[in-house]
């Protein structure tokens, strides 16, 4: 019965300020004082629960010295052995799990065994910790300054400058709470993009809507990534555009690549959740859904609506995150989302079995003696490293196809293309004195 | 609270408990008024807002009221329509137990046709003549929206 | 009082009777009398204009003895050179024009170049013609009867027993002017999808729904087709499904060919405008969005709204088609529309020219004088069939993907798949010697 009086009240409260924060409150708990219910939402990203292609497994694991971790989330190699062929040679080969929810970002960065074959920088922290506060102070104050500063160091040295997974501060402004960019790799790469669209001068925190907002405080991470030059500065490859084959056109141009593959000597590529980038070619970004509209949907608290900070698969809560806008029966709307998942997962599947044939074909040549600079081999390996990125485009973002169904058919579609054109390049045509050559 | 509600209602008297919190939310949401026809009356729950705000942009804004849609129109059952939601509205606003976006549940779909059909009967003569039973033309499939639009 | 009476009648019949209508009235001007608004719409499907890759062009032609017609629509062969050398061999490679209007449908087939390269028999009218009446009379009140005497006949004499392209009484019952279905290739057709459903026994004008009937009307003829045995019956190929696998899967079954390609031997298939069963696979089948949703919308004439009869591009009639169900203006909704088909183009012609690659190599294997048993050439053709079976069911499909955006690319996506490995299976790989003959 108090219920009814509490939602009048709360018809007229908004919160109360229990405590100041500044632009240096960075621990989470402190903002939880003023905000609690987006608090405790926000700490419930520590929950892991599966659904057919996303959420995540905890599994138990005993802690070692190396990695404490006492849960991990399943690893997608064991998932699929052809991962480890395609990235043969590359420290994702070592390890690779399903992501899970924000809790664990920090932790699962630090201890994944990718950190322990290959020295990784201090550019990493950038998407993995709650970086915003300790950037301006190794920049005495300048963001810029301080991100290029933690960025020389080496991962170890510069873990000891932050504690927190991404906190309220990343996104908000401690004074407004309006969302508020704060991570320089989007800050410029947002740039770079709409320069390359005809906007000059971009100023995201500046010039960007609050529609658009919702969906930028996430790109801030969830994009497609690479570490530019010796003083390993964090780029998004988006001067081109955000499409798979304009930022392939990119690390064409500034002849970047990620590592040599092991077994065909190609020079590849690595796709790292470019999830802004799928999203951005999908039907709901051009109807204008963020990503908070499902991932962080309105809830009802009284008579609040307030953003669900409990981020998350959002077919883990259909009827928020999906019926405010569609009308269908929240098993109906699962079955549409896996349904387009299923069809993207077949052609994974697929341009999976293309690409292992290609590395097969390759492999064969050099083992049978083919010189590393033959035409064709040289052709064949540039196809690997096409057909790899764009497979690895859709395999690595994690929406299994969602966030833009008709386009990561098509990139894999041509994934397709890449490989068995590789192949092809390194074949000859039967004749009829080869035929007895052919299986 | 909540929990001890739902728990109230999951163990055995749940019209007891039911009825005893939708008495006493229904005089005091000002329950009365619920029996007018003033779309205010409906917003006295705010929870009814994003209709009532919507309705105010709708199409129908100057022609028809909620009950005009959501209200059998033969005298009896429209007030024992409003007594059943009613009941049902105050209980689940007092629990809080109701889904969340709401969804008009399937008799209130009906109902709204009925209206639909009442008031534009001769628009759709020609369109819904034919319908046999169990085929009658569904007009929220497309016009879901009329009656408060942006959702 | 008086007025809800009035009402009711109006309810019951809500059209003055001019005429009285039978189920042997044919011409549909006599039904005008009775629904002269229908009617008025119904003639207008003579119109031609064009949208990106539909409606259709008029272009102006010399009437010859053959060919009497003074417009036609533009020629699909000269738009796309390859399309000849896919069909080579094939009726389809003589003349293949562009859909229009129903009002042309009669006059199109009777006077396709391909009636002269090939004979074709009685048929073929089930879907041209308002068969309806003509059919019941051959088989003396008999529907199914009349069907398969009318097959028998050759095109020429068939031809001598219809007057009117499809008409009212193809798709309404005379006395309530409900939806009807009059096609035995869809009677047995759905029955057959249905069996293999699980649902014995089905009558389609039992047991569907009006909704239902919305789209079947429609599927009476729009869809994928052939004639089976010597007495040319009118079969569709649904017994396992109507997913394009499942279709070809009955073809191999019951060893179908449309003809031998010309060029390479291979055993081909024609698909032919798979309209229902693509739209099936769609986002809008799924919501309950049918055939006349879009394609005849309701429009307000008066005092009533009635259903446009004007059937054609809904890209032309955005506004009813398209905007009570999606509130978006009206230039972006053709936007989405075409931006859906612009991608299933592109990957349409990287499939178009993954084919031309497998022919050439099939026909350079045979000129090379390898034997036509040769294992590795039997592969070719056999992906050859494939892969050009599932690129003709969106070639030959005609909304360019839009009635299921994901599913079109990612059959297009498998057919360049099966193209790409027809040429490994009659490739080798390259040896150190072979090298000099990549080029
Ligand atoms: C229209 C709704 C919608 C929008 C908008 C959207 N997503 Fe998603 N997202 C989904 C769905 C559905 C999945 C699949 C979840 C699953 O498989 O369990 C998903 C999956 C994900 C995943 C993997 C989740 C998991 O459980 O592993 C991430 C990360 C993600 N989205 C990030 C984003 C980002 C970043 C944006 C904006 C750039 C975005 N999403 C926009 C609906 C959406
Ligand atoms: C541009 C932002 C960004 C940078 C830089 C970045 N990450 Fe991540 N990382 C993410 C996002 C977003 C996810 C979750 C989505 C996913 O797993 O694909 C993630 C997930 C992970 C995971 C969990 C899933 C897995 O891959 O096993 C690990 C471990 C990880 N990152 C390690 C690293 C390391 C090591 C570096 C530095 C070499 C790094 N990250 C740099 C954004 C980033
Ligand atoms: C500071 C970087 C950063 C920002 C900002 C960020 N994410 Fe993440 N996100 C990550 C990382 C890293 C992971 C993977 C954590 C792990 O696996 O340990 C992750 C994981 C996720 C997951 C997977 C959860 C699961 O259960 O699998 C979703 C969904 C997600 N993020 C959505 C979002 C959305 C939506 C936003 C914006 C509202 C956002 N993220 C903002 C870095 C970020
Ligand atoms: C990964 C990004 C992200 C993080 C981290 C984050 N928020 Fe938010 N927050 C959002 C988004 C997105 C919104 C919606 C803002 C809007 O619509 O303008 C939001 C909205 C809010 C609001 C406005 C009311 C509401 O719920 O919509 C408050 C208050 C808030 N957040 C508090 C917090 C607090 C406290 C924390 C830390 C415990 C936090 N946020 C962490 C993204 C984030
Ligand atoms: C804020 C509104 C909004 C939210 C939230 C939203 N959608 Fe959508 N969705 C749209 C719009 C708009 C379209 C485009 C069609 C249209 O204009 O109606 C769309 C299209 C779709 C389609 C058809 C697209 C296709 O490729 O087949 C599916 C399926 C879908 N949404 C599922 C979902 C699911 C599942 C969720 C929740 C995870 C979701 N949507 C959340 C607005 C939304
Ligand atoms: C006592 C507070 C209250 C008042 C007053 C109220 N409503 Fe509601 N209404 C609710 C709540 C709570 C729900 C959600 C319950 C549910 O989902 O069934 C709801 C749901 C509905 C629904 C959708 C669920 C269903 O029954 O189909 C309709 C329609 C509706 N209300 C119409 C009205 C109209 C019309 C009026 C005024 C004549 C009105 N309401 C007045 C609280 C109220
Ligand atoms: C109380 C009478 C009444 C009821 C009930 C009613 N309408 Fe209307 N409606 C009207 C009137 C009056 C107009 C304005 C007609 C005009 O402008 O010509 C209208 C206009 C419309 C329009 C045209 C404007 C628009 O929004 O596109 C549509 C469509 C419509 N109604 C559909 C419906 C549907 C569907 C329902 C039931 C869910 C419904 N109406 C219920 C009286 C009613
Ligand atoms: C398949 C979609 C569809 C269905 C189902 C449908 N309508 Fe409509 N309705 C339309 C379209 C399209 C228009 C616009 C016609 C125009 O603009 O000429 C329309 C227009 C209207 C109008 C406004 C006429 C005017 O211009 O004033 C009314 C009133 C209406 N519909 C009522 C109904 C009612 C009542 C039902 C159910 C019996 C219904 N509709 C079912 C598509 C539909
Ligand atoms: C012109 C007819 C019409 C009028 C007027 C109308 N409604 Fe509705 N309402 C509908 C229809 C139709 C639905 C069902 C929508 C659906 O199923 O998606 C509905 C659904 C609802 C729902 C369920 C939640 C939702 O939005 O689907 C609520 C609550 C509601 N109406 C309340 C109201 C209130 C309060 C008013 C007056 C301020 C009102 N309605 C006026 C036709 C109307
Ligand atoms: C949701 C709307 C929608 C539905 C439902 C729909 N179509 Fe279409 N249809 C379209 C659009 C859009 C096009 C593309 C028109 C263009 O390119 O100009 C199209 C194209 C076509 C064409 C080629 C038209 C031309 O101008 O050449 C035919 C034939 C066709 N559809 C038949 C059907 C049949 C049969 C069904 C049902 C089995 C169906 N459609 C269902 C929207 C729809
Ligand atoms: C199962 C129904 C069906 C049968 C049987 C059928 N057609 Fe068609 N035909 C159609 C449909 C539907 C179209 C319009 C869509 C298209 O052109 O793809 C069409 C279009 C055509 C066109 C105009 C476009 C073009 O291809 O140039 C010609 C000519 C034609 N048919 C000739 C024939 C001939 C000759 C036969 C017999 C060998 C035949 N049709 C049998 C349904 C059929
Ligand atoms: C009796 C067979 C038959 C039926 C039934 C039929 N069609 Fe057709 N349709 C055809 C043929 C044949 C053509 C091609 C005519 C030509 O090109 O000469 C055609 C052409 C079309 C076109 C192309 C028009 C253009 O401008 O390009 C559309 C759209 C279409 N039909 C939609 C439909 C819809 C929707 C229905 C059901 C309401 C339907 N058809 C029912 C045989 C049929
Ligand atoms: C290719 C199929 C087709 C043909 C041919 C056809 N109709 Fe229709 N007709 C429809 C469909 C579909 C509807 C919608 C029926 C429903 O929703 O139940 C319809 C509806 C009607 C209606 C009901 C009122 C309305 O407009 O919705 C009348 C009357 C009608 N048609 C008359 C005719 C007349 C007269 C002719 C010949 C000049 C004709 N039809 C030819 C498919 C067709
Ligand atoms: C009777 C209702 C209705 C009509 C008419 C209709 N649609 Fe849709 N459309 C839907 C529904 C329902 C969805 C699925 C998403 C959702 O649930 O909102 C959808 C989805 C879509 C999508 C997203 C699907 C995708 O694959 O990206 C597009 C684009 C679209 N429609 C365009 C159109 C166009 C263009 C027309 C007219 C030619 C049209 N629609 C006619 C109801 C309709
Ligand atoms: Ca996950
Ligand atoms: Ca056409």
């Amino acid at each position: 019965l108090m219920n009814v009086m509490e939602r009048k009240e709360e018809g007229r409260n908004p919160f109360f300020r229990v405590v100041e924060l500044t632009d240096d409150t960075e621990d989470p708990s402190i903002w939880g004082k003023n905000f609690p219910l987006q608090y405790d939402d926000y700490l419930k990203t520590s929950d892991q629960s599966r659904t057919r292609f996303g959420g995540s497994e905890a599994l138990p694991k005993t802690p070692s010295e190396a990695d404490p971790r006492s849960i991990v989330a399943q690893s997608r190699l064991e998932e699929d052995e052809r991962l480890k062929r395609m990235w043969a040679g590359y420290a994702f080969s070592t390890d690779f799990r399903e992501d899970r929810g924000h809790a664990y970002m920090l932790d699962d960065q630090t201890y994944t065994e990718r950190q322990q074959v290959s020295k990784q920088p201090g550019t990493c922290l950038h998407c993995h910790a709650s970086v915003y506060v300790a950037y301006r102070k190794a920049g005495d104050g300048d963001l810029i300054k301080g991100f290029e500063a933690m960025n020389q160091k080496t991962f170890a040295d510069a873990r000891k400058e932050v504690t927190h997974p991404v906190a309220c501060i990343d996104c908000h402004d401690s004074e407004t709470l309006a969302l508020r960019i704060t991570r320089p790799g989007f800050l410029e790469g947002i740039r770079a993009l709409k320069a390359h669209q005809g906007i000059a001068d971009y100023d995201v925190n500046r010039d960007a809507t609050r529609q658009e907002m919702r969906s930028y405080v996430c790109a801030q991470c969830h994009v497609e990534y690479y570490f530019k030059g010796t003083e390993k500065r964090l780029v998004y490859p988006w001067a081109n555009g955000v499409k798979v084959e304009e930022i392939l056109a990119y690390y064409d141009e500034v002849k970047h690549k990620d590592w040599v593959h092991a077994e065909t000597g190609a020079p590849a590529l690595k796709a790292q959740h470019p999830e802004f980038e799928l999203w951005s070619q999908g039907i709901h970004a051009r109807s204008g859904v963020a990503c908070a509209d499902c991932h962080m949907p309105y809830k009802r608290v009284g008579a609040h609506k307030i953003s669900d900070h409990h981020v998350r698969s959002p077919l883990l809560n259909v009827q928020k995150a999906c019926q405010t806008c569609h009308h269908w029966p929240e098993e109906e709307l699962k079955g549409r989302a896996v349904a387009i998942q299923d069809r993207t997962f077949r052609m994974r599947n697929l341009a999976m079995d293309a690409l292992m044939d290609l590395v097969d074909d390759l492999s064969a040549a050099r083992a049978a003696g083919v010189s590393t600079n033959d035409p064709s081999l040289l052709m064949g390996q540039d196809y690997q490293r096409k057909a790899q990125f764009y497979l690895d485009f859709i395999e690595a973002e994690n929406s299994m196809g969602f966030h833009a169904p008709q386009e990561s058919v098509r990139i894999l579609g041509e994934s397709i293309d890449f490989s068995r054109k590789g192949q092809n390049a390194m074949r000859t045509l039967v004749t009829p004195k080869s035929v007895a050559a052919v299986p | 609270m909540k929990a001890s509600v739902i728990k109230g209602v999951l163990v055995g008297s749940t019209l007891g408990v039911a009825l005893g919190v939708g008495a006493f939310t229904f005089g005091y949401a000002k329950g009365w008024s619920y029996l007018t026809n003033n779309p205010a009356a409906c917003a006295n729950c705010h929870i009814m807002n994003e209709q009532y705000d919507a309705w105010h942009k709708g199409s129908h804004r100057s022609v028809a009221t909620c009950n005009d849609c959501h209200t059998p129109h033969s005298l009896i059952p429209k007030y024992l329509v409003k007594a059943e939601n009613g009941f049902w509205h105050s209980f689940y606003f007092t629990t809080g137990l109701h889904p969340d976006p709401i969804q008009a549940r399937e008799v209130s779909v009906r109902i709204a046709e009925k209206n639909c059909r009442r008031c534009h009967a001769e628009v759709v003569d020609q369109i819904d003549s034919r319908a046999v039973h169990g085929r009658e033309l569904d007009c929220i499939r497309c016009h879901r929206d009329v009656g408060h639009p942006n959702r």
